[in-house]
């Protein structure tokens, strides 16, 4: 390695703008202004829509006002119900947070910064299309009133654990509210929502699903297997990829985004593309809407990218302060998503500084009472929460000879 | 009733099925216009249309993974792995998906997939168009593994296998999907045609999984094969003069212990055979399992006659499979030991 | 399924335009004409390149004429010398497959119509640049003089097989010629080759890497895996797709053609596609000079769309009269790469009818001659060829235990 | 000599190998400016620059894929697969593609790659961070597979690994990264300080693989372990009271047969361990091979105390853990049978 050849070959290696102790650095983004960005027909062509892998459709300013043609128009109530949904998110983020701190359970990884994501979403979608979400979209859950309490009766694995404490905390499953069973398995999702968009056209249903993965998880071979049958049955899927900037202590540009965007990647396979504001409630909304009217006219999937930052830490087992910025979060010029659309209302004259002060109290209040409530169930590592003999349950529909003989030899 | 060989009867059984239920559907890499290589689901598209049947992209993950976003909506989707040699893209849905999706979601979603695979050597197809690779199902908790040996079985099992709830992972013997091929390569093979077992209903019936079958009742040692090696083992005993009882497992997990323990305590002798490599092969859970449960009626060691551990080599195959000579020795080892 | 709903959801699977008994359909093809395209400095950005992603490179037209920005400008010996490889390659393959046909092997797959794909961008590259092909290169082996001999002994697995009797037919390896051991698994060699390419970068190195796959094949994980590290680490790599429109009797639509190009797929990885006419010998030798170029500058990876009919069965195992139209090979509108470059010699006046005829009888000649000699050392089926010991050997450096015991069961 | 933790033995390794060969480089998702998120690689990129360890896309394939590239080329790649559980996207490069590169190639091409996977439960883990997929290496003829159960081991079977000419697959148990945890929750984990094992030196040193380590020697019985169940076997042992010879396999294979052999042939019982689901886990093979090379030496049904055969629970992973407690009731069964 010491004498290079004349002309020879150099590795690559990416690396971020700002490492702890600079200064956080977002200069590279090129962020179009609010209301700027056009609004296709449902019916183009994903050719005619290239372009839109590499802007970013945005609706509120940073002042509260919704502009262009993608505002969504809503009435005040629903855009004071996702506030609020955000809000009781990101109070149950909080304290579960702080529960596996207490030492209360193993683990928890909470959505701080990327709330909308999923709660407008969510509320855009029907409620009973079918979701298949990563580990971060606990929003769906909360904006589709899945009780609080049956959460965290999953996160500390108690007696009253839908899952029968057989699940990691935050790897939720709720059928009846169109909530896939999360896995810690990245990116495994995608196929299979696109298999059940697919199962749903097969069946002249006319519910359409929704999946979610990180930038990062882009990278896993399941993401090109979903796409790839996305795009070749025209799955009624839309197909979210959460561009927060970092996956554990990697940045977005050891995933590949270093030359180009997430959301152009669906320009490789003939899917049209949204980049969007994912801070923006408004805007999320707004393209859910479009993308999920377009599955349902059976013109097929969109890959939409919602470039956010991930403002808290990975998980709980993750130290942000050892690779990034201790203030990148607030360094990031696209603001909080809570803030802004609170700022919306305001500006509409729908919302009030003391308003939100109430109705943030109310938030962690009910989580509060959920929280008191779980945890007289228990928490982790309280004996005889479940049965040892459960175990064995559910691995088959009825269980064989071996896992009877297994069980009996446990004692169970 | 009708003659079938196992490709027959393996169409039939889907015909069966998506005939009577309008969930069960098909596909798979050239499966749908052309009937597979192997042409399993031929006529199938013409008969119910391209999207009960049809061609998929050549990535075995998004078949695997489609395919249980399918099962996980309500559908019972069969799926085809062109060669088992190309399953392992499709591994982690299966292994971390598929068999666990019951189990993580207390069973608030199933995962009621069926999974065809050609398996297995003898048709010189190189290291990438032999593998066996039961023993990595096996191993994975919440998958069930099926492989049938004749054409009877494989319609029964494979319509059980569909209408499972659970994921069934179907190892197709290739080496026998058009005549019982025993491994004698110096008698010409017969067709299916002449063998009891290819009398085939046209309609629907199911052979249970987790049952074995005695195919030869015997006093001297038990044998424990499936798929091609049945036969082989078949004739072995007929060549070897050995009064063997051979069993065939027909499903692998769940295993129909009883049947084995039966048989061992009775013969007091146990050969295994199987054509996947040796070490960690399935013969290896086999060999433990019966020393677990007749250890005190043991008379000799048990004796595994498999693969070997290599590659599977394309010119050299008629010496990686296990062929009578070498089970006849396995045999008379057991029987001196 | 019967009674649908309204706003029912439709499933959608693609079909080919043709089927047996159809007449050859290719209108749905836009062709540019040759010499059209402009051709970028290598250095121009992913970006500025993503419209190549849906054209295509042409040269020659179908009168012999090498026109516009893209053509090589060879002189003439070049010319003949890739005219006379891809005639020799193509005796080599007719003379295969009849052996296979005689019962001389068990397998055998040409690269009928595709030639120019391998031989001229194997002309076009380094002698030393590293080659990681599909089954579908036996042309870069030849073009590097690689023994005809030997590759029938690795056909026919016998005595002198390289191999040892070990592969299927046509799994060649040759680490001297830059060769890297053909595998029968799709696309695996994709992000291997990229982690050669990455080594030679690493080392200071200044051999650039090149891989080809099938379009079928692309939508394999492997090519997602290749494409991102090669796009992260900006591998000095040639990506080619070699697009015959067939994957065994799947129509390109399978793998994703339906809705965009398979060059296209590069845009999504922020890597400059180029889509050229594959039977275009000028042409593809002209994207390789460009893309290797643009390697060896420390520029990146580029992906190379061969468009190209696979006129041959897929392998000695298919037979397309099943799935296709008898004579659509002959309708294919870009010709045949052999055919295309004798006329351009012959317009040149560097090359005659008469000069073909010898060149073709020679190579037929040169084929014969190595088969009979081969034929001699055995053809598969021969007892002896290889010792049954020899089986045990290499699976590891050195023999455990458990295979010399496992040799010694088998007393071999 | 400096005291380790296994995570600093291990990458004491990496730094030796670095510092030594420049051809040795080492990248997975987290392992590069970060160290890992076991800190494994903690400070190698400081130390030798970002094109020698670095980070990657979380792409398995790729991360195994582009590894065998370079050591085609002729370097020497680490690769770390952040979780075992995660390594079900790398398999089909590991299992078809480095396992044989050699064999199909006639040792034209060889993969000198190392993959480090941390494996096994009893974190908390739950069913994807917690699995032991041993017996899905062990089954693939070309692959070598390597657990250490302690720093010293942990470094010499490392450098050993990196400097082998064929592919090896590195499980590391995590469990005991910073402790010898022998399964015995009432007490306090002993750090590893206080460990004989934890003395490591700084330099070069090999522990050659396919050498068992006998970590007790006893006369009653022969317990097989690996990983961290070397400890809980230990641990077992010493609370039974029962004079047990336990041995650390340290490398599944190639196998040290022989003194496996020479220990059952002495004590003529023998009990297996491990966490990995029972069902064709490794202990079925190790069963399997013992009962086949001491059949007239055994005086008992030979044991496996496993993990069961269900995924990993989260909430109940104490009663899915080998525990000493399970580990004596089957030496009490192996001495009484
Ligand atoms: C197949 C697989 N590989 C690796 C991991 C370990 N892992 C868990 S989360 C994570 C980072 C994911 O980042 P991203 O996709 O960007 O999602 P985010 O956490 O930012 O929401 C990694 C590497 C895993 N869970 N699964
Ligand atoms: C992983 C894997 N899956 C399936 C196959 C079976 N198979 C062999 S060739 C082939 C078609 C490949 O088509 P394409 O990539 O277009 O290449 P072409 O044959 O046209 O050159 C298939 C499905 C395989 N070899 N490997
Ligand atoms: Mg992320
Ligand atoms: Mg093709």
């Amino acid at each position: 390695m010491s004498s290079r050849k004349p002309n020879a070959l150099e590795m690559h290696v990416p690396a971020p703008r700002a490492r702890p102790g600079d200064k956080p650095d977002f200069s590279g983004w090129s962020l179009p202004e609010p209301g700027a960005t056009p609004r296709p027909d449902v019916d183009a062509s994903a050719g005619e829509m290239r372009d839109y892998a590499y802007g970013l459709v945005r609706v509120l300013d940073m002042e509260g006002n919704a502009l262009g043609p993608w505002a969504p128009h809503l009435p005040p109530e629903n855009l004071r119900r996702g506030l609020k949904t955000m809000l009781l998110t990101r109070a149950f983020d909080e304290r579960m947070h702080r529960a596996q701190r207490q030492g209360k359970t193993s683990f928890y990884m909470q959505c701080f910064g990327e709330e909308a994501v999923s709660v407008a979403q969510a509320m855009a979608l029907h409620p009973d299309d079918m979701c298949f979400p990563s580990y971060r979209q606990q929003g769906v859950l909360i904006t589709r009133d899945y009780p609080l309490i049956d959460m965290m009766h999953q996160i500390y694995s108690n007696a009253k654990d839908p899952m029968k404490g057989r699940q990691l905390p935050v790897m939720y499953s709720s059928k009846k509210d169109g909530f896939f069973s999360v896995s810690g398995n990245l990116a495994t999702q995608v196929p299979q929502a696109v298999g059940w968009a697919l199962a749903s056209a097969y069946s002249g249903d006319v519910r359409i699903a929704s999946t979610w993965l990180g930038e990062g998880s882009t990278a896993e071979g399941d993401f090109h297997a979903g796409m790839t049958f996305a795009s070749v049955y025209r799955a009624p899927v839309l197909i979210n990829v959460v561009n927060n900037q970092w996956a554990i202590s990697s940045f977005q540009g050891i995933a590949g985004g270093e030359n180009t965007t997430f959301a152009a990647r669906a320009v490789g396979y003939g899917i049209p593309p949204l980049r969007v504001d994912g801070n923006d409630f408004l805007a999320v909304y707004a393209v859910t809407q479009w993308a999920a009217e377009r599955a349902r006219s059976n013109l097929g999937p969109t890959l939409i990218e919602h470039f956010t930052y991930r403002a808290g830490p990975h998980s709980t087992s993750d130290d942000p302060a050892r690779y990034r910025p201790a203030d990148e979060a607030r360094a990031w010029p696209l603001g909080d998503p809570v803030e802004r659309l609170k700022q919306h209302l305001i500006t509409l004259g729908e919302w009030s500084e003391e308003q939100h002060r109430t109705a943030q109290e109310a938030a962690v209040e009910t989580v509060r009472t959920a929280g008191r409530e779980a945890e007289k169930v228990g928490v982790l590592g309280v004996e005889g929460a479940h049965t040892r003999g459960s175990m064995f349950e559910d691995v088959y529909s009825e269980m064989p000879w071996h896992l009877k003989q297994q069980r009996d030899e446990l004692g169970a | 009733m009708p003659s079938m060989t196992m490709i027959q009867a393996l169409n039939s059984a889907l015909d069966t099925m998506m005939s009577r239920d309008p969930n069960v559907l098909t596909f798979g890499e050239d499966v749908g216009y052309f009937g597979g290589v192997f042409r399993v689901t031929e006529h199938l598209q013409e008969k119910y249309g391209a999207k009960r049947c049809f061609d998929a992209p050549i990535n075995e993950t998004g078949i695997a993974g489609a395919a249980i976003g399918m099962a996980v909506y309500g559908l019972r989707p069969v799926i085809e792995i062109q060669f088992a040699d190309y399953m392992y893209p499709a591994y982690d849905q299966l292994v971390s998906e598929a068999a666990r999706i019951r189990y993580r979601s207390a069973a608030d979603y199933t995962v009621p997939l069926t999974v065809r695979m050609p398996y297995g050597g003898g048709i010189y197809g190189g290291q990438t168009h032999s593998q066996s690779p039961e023993a990595l199902f096996t191993h994975v908790a919440g998958l069930k593994t099926v492989i049938p040996s004749t054409p009877y079985d494989a319609k029964g099992l494979l319509i059980s296998a569909i209408e499972d709830d659970d994921p069934v992972i179907f190892l197709e013997p290739k080496r026998v999907y058009n005549g019982p091929f025993d491994g004698r390569r110096d008698r010409p093979v017969q067709p299916w045609s002449k063998h009891a077992a290819s009398e085939v209903p046209d309609g629907y019936y199911k052979i249970p999984l987790g049952k074995a079958n005695i195919v030869r009742a015997g006093a001297d040692c038990t044998v424990l094969a499936y798929g091609t090696m049945v036969h082989v083992a078949l004739a072995a005993a007929e060549d070897a003069g050995i009064d063997a009882e051979v069993i065939d497992l027909r499903t692998l997990v769940p295993l129909d212990i009883e049947t084995i323990v039966q048989s061992v305590a009775k013969t007091g002798r146990c050969v295994i055979v199987h054509e996947a490599t040796r070490t960690s092969g399935f013969g290896a859970e086999l060999s433990a399992l019966v020393q677990e449960h007749c250890f005190y009626k043991l008379e000799a060691p048990i004796q595994r006659v498999t693969g070997f551990d290599t590659p599977y080599p394309h010119a050299l195959e008629w010496d990686y499979f296990p062929t009578p000579p070498r089970i006849i020795k396995a045999m008379r080892r057991v029987m001196e030991g």
